[in-house]
C-alpha cells in the first residue's frame, strides 16, 4: 500500500521511520520554542505557507494567512524575543501532533511527505484547536534532511479565525 | 435588559469622553443595530462579485442575512436572504451563479430579482394573498441599495439621504482609489480574511484612525522589521517590499502627527491626505507610465499625491486606497466582531501592484501574522478593562480637545488628536436618538 | 426579555400566517414552556422500560428532569428527580435498578414512588417541618401521570382534560400501532438516537405533516436510491427493504396529496390514514399470518387498512404506525432542540418486523444518515432565515385556506394543505392564553 | 509487547508499517473524497459499521449511525454527487487522524487491526470534532489488503449529536 | 431579568429553608455581586506574593480584574486594572515585577500606586481634564484595602466596617493559622489549582461547614483509602501520610456532632474548634520543638489545641489551619465558579510540614483527584435538580432549627445543625436588602 | 534524525516500534478500564505523575493534578470499582491518541520517551479534550518493559479547569 513503488531511476526508498523522525523532531522544536533551531531546518530559499483557501494554488495571487521566507521568518522569531509583542504576553504554548505520514514522492536528491496533524495552541485560559494536512517538501543533505517547502492546509482556513500566534 | 430613554443615552456621551457602557451593554449593542446599522448605508459588496447574471454573493446586514444578486436586467440587486414561504434562507452561503433561486425546503423558485417564478402545486394557493405578484410572495430586497464606483452599500430604512450625500468627504477617497487604475476600474480579486474579534465593534473602527498606538502597539513587530533590517542589509540596497510595509508602522510620533485627520457628516473620517505610512513604497515597474498613458502626467501627479492613510466611513467601511484594500466591519454582539479584509485589483495596472497588496495584507491583516494579533490583544485588554465598572466609568476623548478647524463641511486636527473620536460618538448620539446621523 | 400582553400574543397568530417571532424569541420560548408544555399531556416514557419493581428511567419534562420509576405497588410513577433536602439531582442520569433512591449527597432515602424513607440523625429535624410523612420531605410527584396502552405521559398541571380526552382523535394511532402486534403489546428495544437541531422545536413539528418537502429536500437521497435501484435490479427482483424505504419520499405531489390530512382537538394531527409512503412494504414471511392467529383475518384486514403515516401529539410525541417507532420532543431553548427516536417491537411478531423498524430508523433518523440532516438542513435554514427582522415577518400557511372539511371533532385537508400548520398555531393560541388548548 | 505473537500456524505476521499505510491510504481517500475509490478497498460483501452504543453486539437488533453494505455505499456516494443534496452544500471536509494501530490478530488470509482516531469534520464554519476506535478486519487478496468490516466505535456514540455528514 | 423588590428578596429567605431561586436566577447573582461581593471585604492575595517593590499579582473582584502591587513605599496596593486613558486592561494576566505599569495600547505609564507617570505627547492634553494629578488620569484604586496578617483583602464600598471589626470571630482562625508558624509568619507558596465548577459560588460556600456530607460524598475514596489500609498495614505500621489524610472524612457522624458549629456577625463560621479531621496526623518531626523553641511549650499547647476544620469567612475566603491551606471563592456566573487552591509554608517549621500540606491539596482539592470531583458532583446535581421549578421550591435550612446557642456575639451549634447554613441566609439577606450584612 | 545515535557502551538501541507497541498497549489498558493490569506495568516503585505547571521540577514542593505510587494507585483503582463513587456514574470514558513517539535517550537497561497525545474524556453528553506530551520512563525487564515513571504534562495543566475522572 505505500504511496509509491520502489523504482530504479528513482534512487533508494527513504526510510518512512526516519522522514517520521524528521517530522517529529520539527514539531519538537516548535514546542519547545526553539526556533532559531527549527529555521535551521530549512533551506536557504526555504518556504513555509498556511494558504487562506483549500487547494490554492499559489501565494501570490491570493492572501495567505502566512507565507513566509527565510527574511520574514527571521522577523518573526526576533519578535518571539521581543519585551512588548503583547500579543504574546501572556505567553502561548502548543503542542503537535502528526500522524497519518505518507511518503507521496521521492528522488534521489528530495522527497514529499504528506501527513495529518492537530495543533493545540493554549494561552490565558483558552485552549484552541487547529486542524489540517502537511506537505513537506524535503531536500536530502548529506545524510540529512532540509525543509524546501512546508505548506500547511487547516481544515477550516477560510472560516472567521482568532488569532494564530505560533507556527502550525 | 436595560431600557434606556434619551436622556440615558444622551447621558452617555459628553464631549471629551464616553461612558463604558456604550462598549460593554448589551443593551446598547441592539439599539446600535437598530439606530445606527439600520439606518447608516452598509457596505455589502463589489459589483465584481457579481459580474454576469446569475452571479450571487450572499452575505449579512447587521447580522440578517442578505445576498448581492446581478439580474438578467443587469442591475445589481440585494435580496434579504429569506424564502417567501416559511422563511428558509434561500442561498446556502457563499457565492455562485444560479439562473433561478430555489429554496431548499419546498422548491419555491424565485428570479434574481428576487420575484416569485414557481410555485408547486401552485393551485394550492387559489384564492389567498399567497400568489404571484403579490410583494409578500417575492424574496423581500432591501430597502435601498446604490452603489458609488462599484461598491455597493444597502440600507435597511426605507428614508434617508442618498448613497453619495452620505457618503459625503469620503467619496474622495473611493474617487482615488479608482483613479489609480489606468482603466479607472477595480475588481475584487485574491480572497479574504475573516478575523475574529472579542471585542466591541468600535474598537476596531477607532483604532483606523488611532495615530497614538502604531508605535506602541507594533513596535514588537514593525521595530523588528527595522532592526532585521539594519542586520541584513546596507545602505542602497533594495529594500524588499515586506520591511518597506512593515518600518513604517513604528515612524515617530511627529510622523503621524504631520499625517493629519479629517472628519466629515454622518461619522465618516480619514487619516493622512497629504502623506501617509504608505507614501514611501518604492515604485512599481511601469506603474506610473501606464498611469500617465491613462490620465497623463499633470492628472497623474495630482492622484499620487492624495495619500489618505486609513478612511472610515461609518460603521461598516474602512479602505486602505494605497493598498486598495478594504476591511468590512460585521458586529456579532457587544464583544464579538468579525472583520472581513478584501483586495482590489487595480485594472489595468502591472501585477505586481496587485501581488504586493496581497502581501501587506498577510502581513498586516491576517489572524496569523505579525501585526494584526497585537491590535486584537489591544481590543481585547479594552473590552476586558471596562469590565470594572466601580472604577473610572469613562473612556477619554481629550486629546487636542477644543483645537479641532472646523470648516464649510469638514472637520480636521492634527494626527494624534482624538478629535475623530469625539466626531464618531456625536454621530453615535445623533443616530441613537433618531437624530439622522450628522453633527457638523 | 419582552413582557408579552395578551393582545400581542393573540397579534402573532393570523388565519393565514404567523409571526416569526414564535420561532425566534427567547420570551415566546419561555412562555411556551410554561403555558404549553407546562399544560400539555408530555410523553415521558413507555412502561416497558420499568418492567421490574426498582426500574427507572430518568428524562425531563419541559427541561426538568425527573424519574419514572416502577413501585413495589406495581404502579409507574413520575417523580421530580429533585431531592427533598438540598435539591440535588437523586438518579444521576440514565435508567437502571434500585431497591430505594439515596441522594448522593447526604444519603437521605427515598421509596421508588418518592416517599422519604430514611433521613441520617433524623434527630436533627425534630419539631421541624422536615420529617417524614409530610409532602415537603418527599420527592414530588409530577400532578399527574397516566397511560394509553403503556405509553406514559405525565402533566405539570393539576386541572385540565384526563389523558384520554386529551388524545381524541390521535388515540386510534396508538390502537393501531398495539393492534398490530399479535399480542397487542409493544416495548421499547434497540436503543435511541438523540439528534441535536439548532431551531426551533416547532420546526421538526410542522414537517412531519409537510407533504411538500420529500420530493425536494429528500431527492437526492430517495430519488439517488431510486436511481440505484434502477441501475441494479431488474423487472421481478427481490427489492432490498433499504430501497423500498427510501423510495418513496420521492413519490409525486398526487401521492401525498392523496394522504389528506386530519386534526383534532389539542393540536393533534395526521399525515396519511388510507394509505402512506408506508404502504408498499413487501410483506414480513409469516407476519400476517401470526396477526390472523390473533384477530382473524377480517379484523387484520382492518388493522392494516389503516395507514397512518406521522401522528403528531401536540407538543412532545410523535408516531409512525407502520414503522412503530416515535419521535420525541425536547426543546432546549429556542433555537435548540433535541430529536429522541425509538423504536417498539410488536410483540410476538417475528423478529424481522423489528429488525426492518431499527433498520429504517438508521436510514432515516440517524445523525449520520441520508435523510435527516437533510431535514436538519432546511430547519437550520428556517431559524437563520427568520433572523431578517427587516424583511417580510410572516410565515406563510395560505394553502387550501378556506377549504377544510370541518368535523364532528375533526378537521380534514387535502395532504398538501396548510390545515395542520393553521390548526396547531391555533392551538398554540389558545394555550398561550391560557384558554385551554382546543380550537374546533 | 506486540499484541499478538509470531505463531507459525497462522502464517507469517504482516507487516505493521504496511498496515499502517493501508489506514493512512483508507483515510487519505475519505480526506480527499476520492469515495469510490474508498468504496473499492471493500470486499464485495464488506460492511462499514458504526454502532448507536458503545459495546454494540450487532447491527441489526440496535440502530446505528451507520451500517452500510455495498448497496447502501452505492446510494451514499452517488448522493454525494448530487445537485440537491443540500446538506452537503457548502461542501463538508473532513481530516482523520489515526493512530495507536495494534494488530490484534491474523492468520494467512486475514487480519484485524485496532487504532484510534480523531475526525474533524467542517462545514459553513462549523468544526466538529469526532473521536473513537476504529476496528479493521482485513482480508489479504493478492500482496494486498481489502476491507471485510470496518467498525467505528464512537466514544461519545449514544450522545445527543449534530449531523455527522462524512463517512468517519 | 426580573426586577427584585425589597419584599421579593425577602420572601426568598425563610427562618428554616429558602427559595431556589438564591442559587438560580441570574438576577439574583447579579444582585449579589453588587450587594455582597459589592459590600463585603473580599480577598485578594497574600502580601508574600508582591514582596519586593515593584512586584504585582494580577486578579479579579467579583468578576473585575484588579492588580494588587508593593509600591516603592513599601505598601501595597490593590488597583483597577484598567488605563486611565481608553480603559485597556493594564497589566497582562499573571504576575511578575516591574518598576511602572505600561499600558500596551498607548504607552501610557502609571506608577505601581496608580498614579499616572507619562503621556506620550503630553502636549496633546494642555487645557484638559486629562492630566497628571488628576484622579481620573490614574489608574484608580478599589476603595478600601487593609490586611491582616499580610492576607490582602479589597472592599469595593468606600463606607463600611473595617476589616477586623468586619472579621470578627474569623479572625482567631488567621491568628492560630499564623501562630503556627516559628516565625509567626506564611507565604504562599508550591502554586495553586483552578477548579471550574458548574454551580452556583454558594454550593461551595455551604459544602465547606456541611458536616453531613463527607461519609456519602467520600465513601469511595476515604472508604476506599482505609480499606486500601486494613489490607496493606497491620497494627503498629507507621501510616502514610496520604491515608492519615483521606480516612477521617469518613469518620462517623458523632465525631462530626462533636467537632461543633460556630458563626459570627457578616456570615463567618468555623467547624470544629477543639478536634477536627486533622487532629489525628501524626507529629511532624521537630515542628513542634520548633514551636516550643519560639512560644514555650505552654502557649504551644495552646496554639495546638485549636483544631478549625474549615473557616468561612463569608463569601469569599475558607481557611484550613491545620493545612496552613485557603480556598477562595470566583463567581463567574448565576451557574458557573472558580474554586482557587493556595498552600501557605509556615516560615521557620520543617519543610516537611509544608510538603505535607501539598500532598493534602493534591489528594483533596486537586482536579484530578479522588475527593473533589465528588464535592463537585454533588453540586452539579444541586444546580441541576433545582431545575425542577414545578416541584418543591425550597430548599430545607431544618437541622436543629431553635436550638442554637446565641452567645455575646456568636451562634453555636452541634456539628451537623443546619445552623451555618440560616446564619449565611440571614446574612445574605441583609446584605441584600442594604442592611449591612449582620444578622446577630 | 533518530533524536540519540547509535553509541557503544549504551548498549544496543531499543526497538522504537516496539517502544511504540508498548505505550499503544498502555493507553489501550486505559481506555478498556484495565486498570489492574495497568498497574501492573509499573515497576514496583513507579510513578505516575501530572504536574500542574509547565515545567514543574517536583511533586513534592508544588501542587499536582495527581502524583501517585503504587499505593494511592491502588485506592484510585479500587475506587472506580466502589459502587458509591458518584462523579464516576454515570461512567466515564476515554479515548488516547498518541504520536511524535521519540526516543530521547537509552542504556542497557532503560529508555526515555517522550511522545505526544489527546485524551478525550466523555461522560454525562460532555465531551473534554486534553492534550499535551508525555514522558516515559522505562525498565527493560526481561524482554519487556516497566514504566518507572510516566510524566504527564498537559498544555493548560495551570488553567482552570473541571473534573479529570481518568487517568490521562
Ligand atoms: S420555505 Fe422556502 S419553499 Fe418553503
Ligand atoms: S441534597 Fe439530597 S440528601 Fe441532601
Ligand atoms: S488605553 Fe491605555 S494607553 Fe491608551
Ligand atoms: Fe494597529
Ligand atoms: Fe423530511
Ligand atoms: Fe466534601
Amino acid at each position: 500500500m505505500s504511496a509509491v513503488a520502489e523504482d530504479q531511476n528513482k534512487g533508494t526508498q527513504p526510510e518512512l521511520k526516519e522522514l517520521e523522525q524528521f517530522l517529529y523532531h520539527e514539531a519538537r522544536l516548535l514546542d519547545e520554542q526553539r526556533w532559531a533551531e527549527w529555521n535551521e531546518l530549512f533551506t536557504k530559499d526555504g518556504e513555509y505557507w498556511v494558504p487562506a483557501s483549500p487547494e490554492q494554488a499559489d501565494a501570490q495571487n491570493h492572501v495567505s494567512l502566512i507565507y513566509e521566507t527565510e527574511l520574514l521568518r527571521a522577523v518573526r522569531i526576533k519578535r518571539f524575543k521581543h519585551p512588548n509583542a503583547f500579543s504574546l504576553q501572556p505567553k502561548p504554548r502548543s503542542v503537535h501532533l502528526i500522524s497519518n505520514v505518507m511518503l507521496d514522492d521521492y528522488d534521489e536528491h528530495s522527497c514529499v511527505l504528506s501527513s495529518r496533524f492537530i495543533m493545540l495552541q493554549y494561552r490565558r485560559e483558552e485552549l484552541d484547536t487547529f486542524g489540517g494536512s502537511y506537505t513537506h517538501h524535503l531536500q536530502r543533505v548529506g545524510g540529512d534532511y532540509k525543509i524546501r517547502k512546508k505548506r500547511v492546509d487547516l481544515i477550516n482556513c477560510d472560516a472567521p479565525l482568532g488569532s494564530i500566534l505560533l507556527y502550525l | 435588559m436595560t431600557h434606556y430613554s434619551e436622556e440615558q443615552i444622551a447621558a452617555l456621551i459628553k464631549e471629551d469622553r464616553v461612558h463604558r457602557d456604550v462598549y460593554t451593554d448589551p443593551a446598547i449593542f441592539d439599539l446600535e443595530m437598530e439606530r445606527i446599522w439600520g439606518r447608516a448605508w452598509i457596505y455589502v459588496g463589489h459589483e465584481s462579485q457579481v459580474r454576469q447574471p446569475g452571479d450571487y454573493f450572499s452575505t449579512s446586514i447587521a447580522r440578517q442575512p442578505v445576498v448581492m444578486t446581478r439580474h438578467k436586467d443587469g442591475e445589481v440587486y440585494v435580496l434579504f436572504n429569506r424564502c417567501a414561504h416559511k422563511g428558509a434562507q434561500v442561498v446556502g452561503d457563499g457565492c455562485g451563479r444560479a439562473q433561478q433561486l430555489r429554496c431548499c425546503y419546498h422548491g419555491y423558485v424565485f428570479d434574481t430579482d428576487g420575484t416569485l417564478l414557481h410555485i408547486p402545486m401552485a393551485e394550492g394557493y387559489a384564492g389567498s394573498d399567497f400568489k404571484k405578484g403579490s410583494p409578500d410572495s417575492n424574496m423581500r430586497r432591501v430597502p435601498r441599495v446604490d452603489s458609488y464606483h462599484g461598491l455597493v452599500f444597502a440600507n435597511l430604512a426605507a428614508e434617508g439621504p442618498d448613497l453619495q450625500t452620505w457618503l459625503s468627504g469620503a467619496k474622495a477617497s473611493i474617487d482615488n482609489l479608482v483613479e489609480r487604475s489606468p482603466e479607472g476600474k477595480i475588481e475584487i480579486a485574491g480572497g479574504c480574511f475573516r478575523y475574529v474579534h472579542d471585542s466591541n465593534w468600535k474598537m476596531f473602527v477607532e483604532n483606523l484612525n488611532d495615530a497614538m498606538h502604531p508605535m506602541v502597539v507594533h513596535q514588537s513587530s514593525s521595530g523588528t522589521a527595522k532592526r532585521v533590517f539594519d542586520d541584513q542589509f546596507k545602505e542602497g540596497d533594495k529594500v524588499p517590499f515586506e520591511l518597506e510595509m512593515l518600518a513604517p508602522f513604528t515612524n515617530d510620533y511627529a510622523f503621524f502627527e504631520k499625517m493629519g485627520l479629517t472628519a466629515w457628516d454622518y461619522g465618516h473620517s480619514v487619516t493622512g491626505g497629504k502623506m501617509s505610512i504608505h507614501s514611501a513604497y518604492s515604485p512599481i515597474p511601469g506603474y506610473i507610465d501606464s498611469l500617465n498613458a491613462a490620465y497623463g502626467e499633470e492628472k497623474v501627479n495630482e492622484i499620487m499625491a492624495v495619500n489618505r492613510h486609513n478612511t472610515v466611513v461609518y460603521p461598516s467601511f474602512t479602505l486602505k486606497g494605497a493598498i486598495t484594500s478594504i476591511r468590512i466591519v460585521k458586529p456579532i454582539s457587544v464583544n464579538k466582531t468579525v472583520i472581513e479584509s478584501w483586495v482590489f485589483r487595480q485594472v489595468g495596472a502591472p501585477e505586481e501592484l496587485f501581488q504586493r497588496s496581497i502581501t501587506y495584507c498577510n502581513l498586516i491583516n491576517s489572524q496569523a501574522n505579525l501585526v494584526g494579533p497585537d491590535d486584537w490583544e489591544a481590543y481585547h485588554r479594552l473590552q476586558h478593562g471596562l469590565q470594572t465598572k466601580d472604577s473610572n466609568e469613562w473612556v477619554s476623548m481629550h486629546r487636542y480637545l477644543d483645537q479641532d478647524e472646523i470648516g464649510k463641511d469638514e472637520k480636521t486636527a492634527t494626527g494624534t488628536s482624538d478629535m475623530v473620536f469625539r466626531h464618531q460618538y456625536q454621530t453615535w448620539k445623533s443616530y441613537m436618538l433618531n437624530q439622522g446621523g450628522t453633527s457638523l
